[in-house]
């Protein structure tokens, strides 16, 4: 099995994706003036967010099953409570302040799309399939956390958001925050249409799937590596714990998904979603709700430290184990 | 052109996240005054450091709001805001301009 | 008939076209925070622009025929003539002022390049086809309703543009505005390197269309329910208004399609562009040339009551009673 | 530090709607101001409502022109702004400013 | 109101062309200023014709630098930029504000 | 021979890339509003250079021989050593102060990269193949030639930068440009996961290229065109450099690629790099290093003579020469 880790870590680095992470991160790093213009960034968000929830739906379409709905609920769960763990743990090893803690357990019971999207692609060009609604999973798990976060927080004394606009703003983000609605817009439609209609919009949101999320990672890679430098020197017991929450989050994930009865692929993409976590809505809530969080901390823990790991090496570590645990 | 009527108005001008920005929009509206100019997209360094919006999830980015308004008015939200504004990055400061339309303001 | 224009209503609702357009409405609605970044919305304009006016070239390639050129011709009559109508029935049925009633039958006279894609598709996906030049038929309406509605509002007591640089960029626009130069340009384009030039571009001008037209739509749908949102309180005739005048556009262009010949799917998107309302030129122009006229009023009667009655309505109708038409 | 010669001047600024602001240059231009700096997308509220430019035709946005001009200059501006700007969204003051050239403005 | 107490710096505004923007905030850095705010993307015309921002290299674009600081520092800035942009597109003035907090700046 | 030119520049010139271009400038030259956001041309230029740069890295894998070294060590020379050509012709025959004359010659060493696109869809549409490292050639003669026009601006007493940020930011352009990164980064990244790993992303980084490449060129004829009417008059002599350059540039690149056993192709794409001028890359550079060069000079003449003559009379030329030359 080790011998199998390696081989699928290796195939992984050597994947164009992985590459244009990486060829982003080491323009960063030299400073480069590569840069992504932002209405790109978000232009390939938008794409890859339909793209997904669209195949799932489709890949579901017709029927929907008490195992999906079941597994949605355990997802939506799952969010909500994973920050309770991360927070023990940054308390506990780290000297991260209680606001932080919270703050920051919040990331990382939501998920990261792109690391998602990553390992799907992962997957499918190792010819391994997963169920279509492992997308609602991910829909459903983006904002729970937010929620939790912020019960900690408060448990620790520290107030949510002061103004009525603030507060308003906050639950639209919860709600209806722009990826759950692709996601899960996406989904219902690819459901409704099914094959027929999906054939109509394939050549756009199927086979440009892989050359674009290339793209995507190139800038990622970009942007991960700027946090991480212009971040103030995170302490070795915080970046610690940024590599062993993904791996307690996959583990979680590995036994819930086996529990549930998922095939090998959906046990590694659910692994992936508690393993991952989140850069864009999670931050964009806490900075309001939470504002004497460090924002330094948050970004570059999720952003410069989980997710590289994740890309370059979690994601096979998962698929391999999820494979071993076949019955 | 000399007997061209001068009227007094104060400027305030707010840099602050974008993640308040509607917040702060509310709090000029509550205290009177009846427009405002927002650049959207500004970047900026200060206490809390770099803030460039070079970010996926971009809250480490800037707006600039511009008000023209009564000098009264003016000096209210300078003053509140120390206690307002304090857990975000911003800053407030207020300038002396000349207007042709009184009424506007 | 009845039956036949409910079935392909249901399936023109259920396409992946309109099912984004309803995603963005309702993301719009809920004010969710999904945003498409003004540059990707202009590039996928630019886009279909070039797509639509291209196939129309290459459909053409070779010949140019008298009827080509005779339909082209009345269109732009129709153009100039439509505002005449939407103003008589505004300044009749509403208590629009009149320099308003003349901004918005400038817009209705135009058309709307969104909305004709979407019905060129819808045709493609039943296996319709049409004639090549209704590209450049649209491309010809797109202005000549911006004089005529100068014309009445002069008529009513509005003097026009105050400074030779606002005429001068007033006249740019009508004659060389952007889309205008797309479409003729990709028009003659196509005409010139006919079906074997078109080969090469045909993975990006012509497979991709679908996918990036949804796209498209499901940023129409937030721009135009914000538009609604946004907009004063309608009186229920002005927003009755936005209703009949469609039908009234394309009772005029079903008659006049029949007479010049066209094919079922030409005279079904030539009563579409005679249905439809400008929302990008037009306004432009009027805000220019008319400041008088409240920009409010015509971008929510074009954009968030005319153009979605079109695309989920109007178009299977038109094409429901274009094929009745058939002799 | 105290011998640096201070030349005073005026400084305009126009917020306006994008629509006019080629007619507003050649405004200034004819005025006799020598130089401007525009700010291209802005968004803001006045008498009008909202302006964000947050639709497709972008008429509903705005941009802020500034311009460092002579005295008398800019006060035949701001005068004349009145009548030449009445119907359009607009809003134009005058600030005081201090400059290194004066030769430049 | 009357009692609020009010504190007076000087703004500096600094047009230039962004190929120089690092260089201007070092030289902001070094002369003692301890924060700013970038309006990124700003285009304008003066000595050196239209610069905007139109072109692929985009060196033909502006940006607006503003600083809040002390008004020794202000007018050491202003006095030297006069030799530090000669050979570039940009120009600097000096206003007067009123803040809240004189210790942010 | 000449027939063979006048057929190859016939269908160059009616080729849907050179009429894209030619429709750009129309529109920019009737002032037109047609306007790319500035995102959207940055973001297809990325995609070019990645496209480009992992179609020769794929091109070449597996091995590298010692051919491809030289050929890549000889470009690096052309670019630095052009400029000293272009600087002594415009003493010689221009009025060109000795600044000017400088920072010209540096973007006339560089290269286009949408030039060598553009020639090298011109071949392939041709049936004509060329060597995989042609370009990593480009990669390296992006920058050399910024280094020799400092060099010849200090011997005619003009500093380079002042300041030590000036200097920094100036180095890291040299080294590590955008252009460079994503041209040598695609090229390795193509290299590495070879024909398998590129069929992954071909539909998007293969398919796609021509039709994004009609959109670019559609950009570049409004922006090559603006920069034409924007500029101060060119004195006869000037605009004579920078039709003369090209022809000279064009005739070393033949010359040298026959030498070193390119095939028809690469001699004929060795000549087109040696042939253009960057009108990115080095503008930015120069505007730094020697500000009191004229930037409306070299950007006209690079952008707005040089750019159009390459794309539509260079490049079938210099492949007829080519053609000729074959031994
Ligand atoms: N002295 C200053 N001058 C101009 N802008 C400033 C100054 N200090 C702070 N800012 C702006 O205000 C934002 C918030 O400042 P701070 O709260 O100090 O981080 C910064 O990101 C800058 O855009
Ligand atoms: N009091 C104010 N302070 C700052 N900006 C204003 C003010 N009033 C209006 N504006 C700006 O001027 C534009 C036009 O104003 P109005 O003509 O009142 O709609 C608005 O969209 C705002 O950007
Ligand atoms: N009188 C002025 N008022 C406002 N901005 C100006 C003025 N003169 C120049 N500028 C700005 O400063 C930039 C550089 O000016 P210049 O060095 O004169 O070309 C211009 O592109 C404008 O953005
Ligand atoms: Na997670
Ligand atoms: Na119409
Ligand atoms: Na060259």
């Amino acid at each position: 099995m080790p011998a199998d880790i390696l081989s699928l870590a290796g195939a992984n680095l050597l994947s164009p994706m992985t590459l244009c992470f990486a060829l982003g991160a080491l323009a960063a790093f030299v400073r480069s003036d590569l840069e992504f213009p932002d209405a790109i960034a978000k232009g390939l968000a938008i794409y890859l967010m339909l793209a997904i929830g669209m195949k799932g739906g489709v890949a579901l379409a017709g029927g929907a099953s008490t195992d999906a709905i079941l597994a949605i609920v355990v997802a939506g769960f799952v969010s909500f409570l994973l920050p309770v763990v991360a927070y023990a743990l940054l308390r506990a090893a780290t000297r991260a302040a209680a606001v932080d803690a919270a703050a920051i357990g919040a990331h990382y019971g939501s998920v990261s799309v792109v690391t998602f999207v990553t390992a799907s692609e992962f997957l499918a060009a190792r010819g391994m399939t997963f169920e279509g609604y492992l997308v609602a999973m991910m829909a459903v798990m983006e904002t729970p956390a937010i929620v939790m976060g912020l019960l900690l927080a408060r448990r620790a004394g520290f107030a949510g958001p002061r103004s009525a606009a603030a507060t308003r703003h906050l639950w639209r983000e919860v709600l209806f925050n722009g990826s759950i609605v692709l996601l899960v817009g996406g989904f219902l439609i690819g459901w409704i249409v099914g094959a027929p209609g999906y054939a109509k919009v394939k050549p756009f949101l199927g086979d440009l799937f892989n050359g674009l999320l290339c793209l995507f990672l190139l800038d990622m890679g970009v942007v991960a590596m700027r946090q991480l430098r212009a971040a103030p020197a995170l302490s070795p017991a915080l970046v610690g714990f940024a590599l062993v929450q993904p791996l307690i989050g996959a583990a979680v994930g590995l036994g819930l998904g086996s529990a549930l009865g998922l095939s090998v692929g959906g046990v590694a993409l659910f692994a992936t979603l508690c393993a991952s976590a989140s850069y864009i809505a999670v931050p964009a809530a806490m900075r309001l709700a939470l504002p004497k969080a460090n924002p330094a901390l948050y970004l570059t823990l999720s952003l410069g430290v989980t997710f590289p790991f994740n890309v370059a090496i979690g994601i096979p570590l998962y698929t391999a184990i999820a494979t071993a645990l076949r019955p | 052109m000399s007997d061209a009527p001068v009227h007094r108005r104060k400027k305030i001008e707010i840099v602050c996240e974008r993640a308040i920005l509607d917040d702060v929009l509310e709090w000029l509206r509550e205290a009177g005054v009846t427009g405002h100019t927002v650049i959207p997209h500004v970047a900026g360094h200060g206490r809390q450091g770099r803030r460039d919006g070079d970010e996926a999830s971009r809250i480490l980015e800037n707006a600039l709001v511009i008000a023209i308004t009564r000098e009264d008015v003016a000096r209210r939200l300078l003053r509140d805001s120390v206690e307002r504004l304090r857990d975000f990055a911003a800053i407030v400061y207020l300038c002396d301009v000349e207007v042709a339309r009184p009424d506007h303001f």
